[in-house]
């Protein structure tokens, strides 16, 4: 019984839990085939045709992604000549690693001092801002800015990636994402600097229980925000990085089996996290909900974001790369800093 | 030539708020079709298209009424064609390898002994299958189908584009 | 402070495996991101149509002069024909050019649908690409209905068309033509006024009115840059002389103007096969020099049977006369030309066949100096650039 | 009646001392050596034929010679439903034309195309390499009537 308990207390320990099972890496993965189960699917509704089908007909084709995996887990991988092999396969590995990193940090819900099977860690994961427990991997005050700290990260290892393939194309999708990743990063930065300016806080927590979605609170910053997003995580209509018409698969080119797989990944997980710090910001993240329940809450809109994303494929085409930089710093960089003065007067006037 | 020559047009350059405009159109129209897709997708393995009279499929022979002419050889495209000899008669043979389906020989036939069939749809496992001596060139393939294959029509529909039709 | 400076130019290798490029290698020369030039190494898909020419019969080449581009064969098709019945002097039916003209303007919607699903897909925008295919489908299947293949439709042949249209083909038509022109509405929605597409397609590969006649320009192309050039009202072929179209004409001469223009033409193809179901003459689709020689019952079962002709013995090797003859139509790509010359023999001793993407290979050369890298593909896909038919 | 536009054209041509004829309202043809053809078309290109259509090379091994035909014509209104010949020789021995890209530029990938089919070098293009045919193609100038393809018959029996 004792031993039970003790097996529940770290199961059930936020660092673990929120990272490992849910909404974590196990959830990740699962959102992970949804979502390109979701994206191939709504692209095939808008595109008069079916979408993945064979593979399990009874749930639309949803197992397609399995036989997919299945398939590239099997198929050969190969490992160019002129490269060096370790930094090869180390590559994606990183690309991978790092970009789940975030999600320690981002917090997915708060814990009540009782009534929630999170009770226990109330004071572990106790947040002075609010006078509650926040339900993430690592607590910290200044999780704004850790999070946006961590995400900046990930362009780096794409850059490492590209270059180590020693492809010219890859190289040419990494120049991309290096410009690219310059203007995305300022755009979330300053989108999410306006929110903190406007709720006076860096934690993301304090903001959430505020109760004002940031969307109502200030609607530039969101639009900003999602812009960002969409670029960060090489959605249309930013798929620039990848473009395969001209650059086959950018830095992933060379990839091949399941290292390919691996260089997939990274992007919708990042694009997920995304959602889930948008959605906190901006869509009043687990509010009226606590516990596990507002966790599942903020899950389900993250996941209704990243499909709203998803979705962009089937809309639009591909905008150039000075077209998305210039669309950047031209319009949504002044716009970002409308923001970010219209987030400090709204601050002022009625957040104070 | 044209009488009333006409002036050059000239699109509308785009404007900053139309843009915006442009967008959400665009974003609803995608939603539009997602809420109600129009698909023109054939389920192929099950369902299968019965071709329209006339189509021109795989080609068959009706041994006795051929007259070894030799015209269907003389006028296909690809060399496809060739006459043998069988039993003292001239009789034609096809190879499908190189066949393009122009139907010629049909048309050129003075008696009616080369029929298309609405058959498109035939998988050989080597080339040697391929060539059709006068007794397998001579039997149908347009037989019924019983299977688990439905056989539908593909119909030009106003709303939907292409409509599959249970084929009765 | 002494900056080393890392050489930014380089070669890119573009295909010729089939995203970015169809069937052919491009050479890019880049400096940085702007392309300094390109060479482009086509020939991938080449056919040799030309020598095969010289070595067939005139009924064989029909089905060869359509291969290059399966998408417009009914235009390769007629090209060629109309040499072949200028050399054997023949005169076609009334009917027969109307049914010659509703089945080329059928081909060339579905030709340009292809072109601006290419073009999408070409730009990232893959619903484009579905739809252009989706809806290419209901006019491939009115050609099926009414020539008997999808798209190697060897429908022309000399002296007339190898099928007459049935009323269920009109009714067809007319349910396509309705469909059509309501899809067009969320076409323009989601791809034209796209603005991702617009972006990606306005000021690229702007070709002046003299560059587009210098650099030898054809089709929706040259109209783009402010042409008024259509083969079907210079040099009237079929039954164009009879039917009242408008020729798109664009000023801008960037691959916005020639999506555009490629878009109107499909409205103006509408339009076209409206008039020809409406006053399509009665009479006989084939000349009356040929259905003279069908035996009276096969004339009976077929062709006034089933409005199927029959091809009396006479096609099978015939011989024309000694003569040169030169003709052209305008094809879904541009003006395609014949050159033909028979020495009177059964085959002919020459046949030149410029196809519209044959001329466009040194137009698409000169547009890409000095673009960005990603607008070669842009470029690409808006001059409808068909690999199979420059090679031939 | 009025003077047919052809008609114009092949006077102003006669006018340079060249066989110049009109076959129909819309076809007409020049012969010329080719020693002047850039003349002609200098000439051509000031009455108002802005660009090349097409350039044949035909192959005539009795007389070892090869024929080269441009077919030009104009986009302006009143020549847009013409097309010009200009037809000129070349021997196998002297197997060199000048090359009419000074004059149009349209002609670049016709000449390019018949240099590497019936092997005629255009002197003064830019660009005189292999534009269809692989690197490695053996064999000289496909086009030429001594470069056969292999025929088939209508019967298998006596191959067989």
């Amino acid at each position: 019984m004792d031993f039970i308990s003790i097996l529940r207390f770290y199961f059930f320990y936020p660092s673990f839990f929120d990272i490992i099972i849910f909404p974590g890496l196990i959830l990740f993965a699962v959102i992970l085939l949804t979502a390109i189960w979701f994206e191939r699917k709504a692209a095939a509704r808008v595109q008069m045709r079916v979408g993945p089908y064979y593979a399990s007909k009874r749930s639309g084709g949803f197992l397609q992604l399995v036989a997919d995996a299945l398939k590239f887990v099997f198929s050969e991988m190969i490992i160019p000549d002129q490269v060096n092999p370790t930094l090869f396969v180390l590559a994606p590995a990183l690309l991978l690693m790092i970009s789940i990193l975030p999600f320690a940090v981002v917090p997915v819900s708060i814990i009540p001092k009782s009534g929630s099977i999170f009770s226990p860690y109330f004071h572990d994961f106790y947040d002075p801002n609010i006078g509650m427990g926040v339900l993430s991997g690592f607590f910290t005050q200044y999780n704004l800015v850790l999070v946006l700290a961590l995400e900046a990260i990930y362009p780096i290892f794409i850059i490492f990636m590209g270059w180590v393939t020693n492809n010219r194309f890859a190289i040419l999708g990494s120049v991309r994402e290096t410009m690219l990743s310059v203007s995305y990063d300022v755009l979330i930065f300053m989108a999410t600097v306006s929110l903190a300016l406007e709720f006076h806080t860096l934690d993301i927590a304090q903001i959430v229980q505020r109760g004002i979605p940031g969307i109502l609170a200030n609607p530039f910053a969101a639009l900003v925000f999602f812009i960002g997003m969409l670029i960060g995580s090489s959605r249309f209509p930013f798929d620039i990085v990848e473009a395969e018409t001209e650059l086959v698969v950018g830095p992933a080119t060379e990839y091949s089996g399941f290292l390919f797989v691996i260089t997939m990944a990274p992007a919708y997980i990042g694009n997920f996290i995304y959602s889930f710090i948008f959605v906190d910001l901006f869509l009043g993240g687990w509010l009226p909900f606590t516990g596990l329940p507002g966790a599942a809450y903020t899950a389900l809109k993250a996941v209704i974001v990243l499909f709203f994303s998803v979705f962009m494929r089937s809309v639009y085409g591909r905008y150039r790369l000075d077209q998305a930089l210039r669309g950047s710093w031209k319009y949504l960089f002044p716009l970002s800093l409308f923001a970010l003065i219209f987030g400090m007067v709204v601050g002022f006037l009625w957040i104070a | 030539m044209d009488s009333v020559k006409k002036e050059p047009k000239e699109y509308k350059k785009e404007n900053p708020i139309g843009l915006f405009g442009d967008h959400l159109n665009a974003i609803a129209t995608g939603l539009k079709y997602f809420a109600k897709p129009q698909r023109i997708t054939l389920k192929y393995p099950e369902e299968s298209i019965r071709l329209p009279t006339g189509y021109r499929g795989l080609i068959r022979l009706y041994k006795d009424v051929c007259i070894g002419c030799t015209l269907c050889a003389m006028i296909c495209p690809a060399d496809a064609m060739k006459m043998m000899t069988q039993e003292g008669k001239k009789l034609p043979i096809i190879n499908y390898g190189r066949c393009v389906f122009c139907g010629f020989c049909v048309d050129i036939c003075p008696v009616d002994a080369l029929k298309e069939t609405g058959v498109h749809d035939v998988a050989f496992s080597n080339r040697r299958d391929l060539i059709f001596d006068p007794d397998k060139f001579n039997k149908n393939y347009d037989v019924p189908f019983t299977g688990v294959v439905r056989k539908v029509r593909a119909e030009v529909d106003e709303k939907k584009g292409i409509r599959y039709v249970p084929d009765s | 402070m002494d900056v080393e400076v890392v050489p930014v130019t380089g070669e890119l290798n573009v295909g010729p495996q089939h995203p970015g490029s169809g069937h052919m290698r491009i050479l890019v020369k880049l400096s940085g991101d702007i392309v300094d030039d390109v060479e482009l190494d086509v020939g991938y898909v080449h056919r040799a149509v030309e020598k095969l020419g010289e070595n067939r019969n005139y009924m064989h080449l029909i089905p060869l002069v359509e291969r290059p581009a399966i998408l417009d064969s009914v235009h390769m098709n007629m090209g060629y024909v109309m040499a072949v019945e200028k050399i054997i002097n023949v005169d076609v039916p009334e009917r027969a050019l109307y049914l010659r003209s509703f089945a080329a303007e059928v081909n060339r919607i579905a030709s340009h649908f292809y072109g601006i699903g290419i073009l999408g897909i070409f730009l990232g925008h893959s619903t484009s690409f579905m739809w252009g295919f989706g809806d290419r489908e209901i006019w491939v299947h009115i050609l099926e209905a009414l020539t008997g293949a999808r798209v190697t439709n060897s429908y022309v042949i000399p002296g007339g068309v190898r099928r007459d249209i049935s009323p269920s083909i009109i009714e067809m038509t007319k349910k396509a033509i309705s469909y059509t022109r309501r899809k067009l509405n969320d076409w323009k929605k989601i791809f034209f006024n796209n603005p991702t597409i617009r972006a990606r397609l306005e000021n690229v590969g702007v070709m002046t009115k003299d560059q587009a006649i210098a650099w030898g320009a054809v089709g929706p192309n040259l109209r783009a840059s402010g042409v008024y050039f259509d083969v079907r009202k210079a040099e009237p072929y079929a039954a164009y002389s009879k039917l009242d179209f408008d020729i798109p004409v664009y000023k801008e001469g960037d691959g916005y103007a020639r999506s555009m223009v490629r878009l109107e033409e499909i409205e103006q193809s509408m339009r076209i096969l409206e008039q020809i179901i409406k006053d399509i003459p009665q009479g006989p689709i084939l000349s009356e020099r040929f259905l003279k020689q069908i035996p009276p019952t096969r004339m009976k079962k077929w062709v006034e049977g089933q409005g199927r002709i029959v091809l009396p013995g006479y096609y099978a090797s015939f011989r024309p006369p000694k003569g040169e003859a030169t003709s052209r139509v305008e094809a879904g790509r541009g003006e395609l030309m014949y050159y033909v010359m028979s020495d009177g023999s059964a085959k002919p001793y020459r046949l030149r066949m410029i196809t519209p993407s044959y001329r466009l290979i040194y137009v698409f050369k000169n547009l890409c100096k000095g673009v960005r890298y990603a607008d070669v593909v842009s470029i690409y896909g808006s001059l409808d650039y068909f690999p199979p038919e420059a090679d031939r | 009646m009025t003077q047919r536009a052809i008609d114009l054209i092949v006077t102003e041509l006669q006018k340079m001392k060249v066989s110049a004829k009109a076959e129909s309202d819309t076809r007409g043809y020049v012969e010329v050596p080719k020693d002047r053809i850039v003349e002609v078309a200098k000439k051509l290109k000031e009455l108002g034929f802005d660009h090349v259509k097409a350039v044949t090379g035909i192959d005539f091994p009795e007389q070892e010679k090869i024929q080269l035909i441009y077919h030009v014509s104009s986009y302006s209104e009143n020549l847009y439903n013409i097309i010009f010949e200009i037809k000129s020789f070349t021997s196998y021995k002297d197997c060199v034309m000048p090359s009419l890209i000074t004059v149009w530029e349209s002609s670049w990938t016709g000449e390019r195309e018949t240099h590497e089919m019936l092997g005629v070098y255009f002197e003064g293009h830019p660009d005189m390499r292999r534009l269809f045919l692989p690197e490695d193609f053996d064999g000289v100038y496909p086009l030429r009537k001594e470069f056969k393809i292999k025929l088939e018959g209508l019967f298998v029996d006596k191959s067989e």
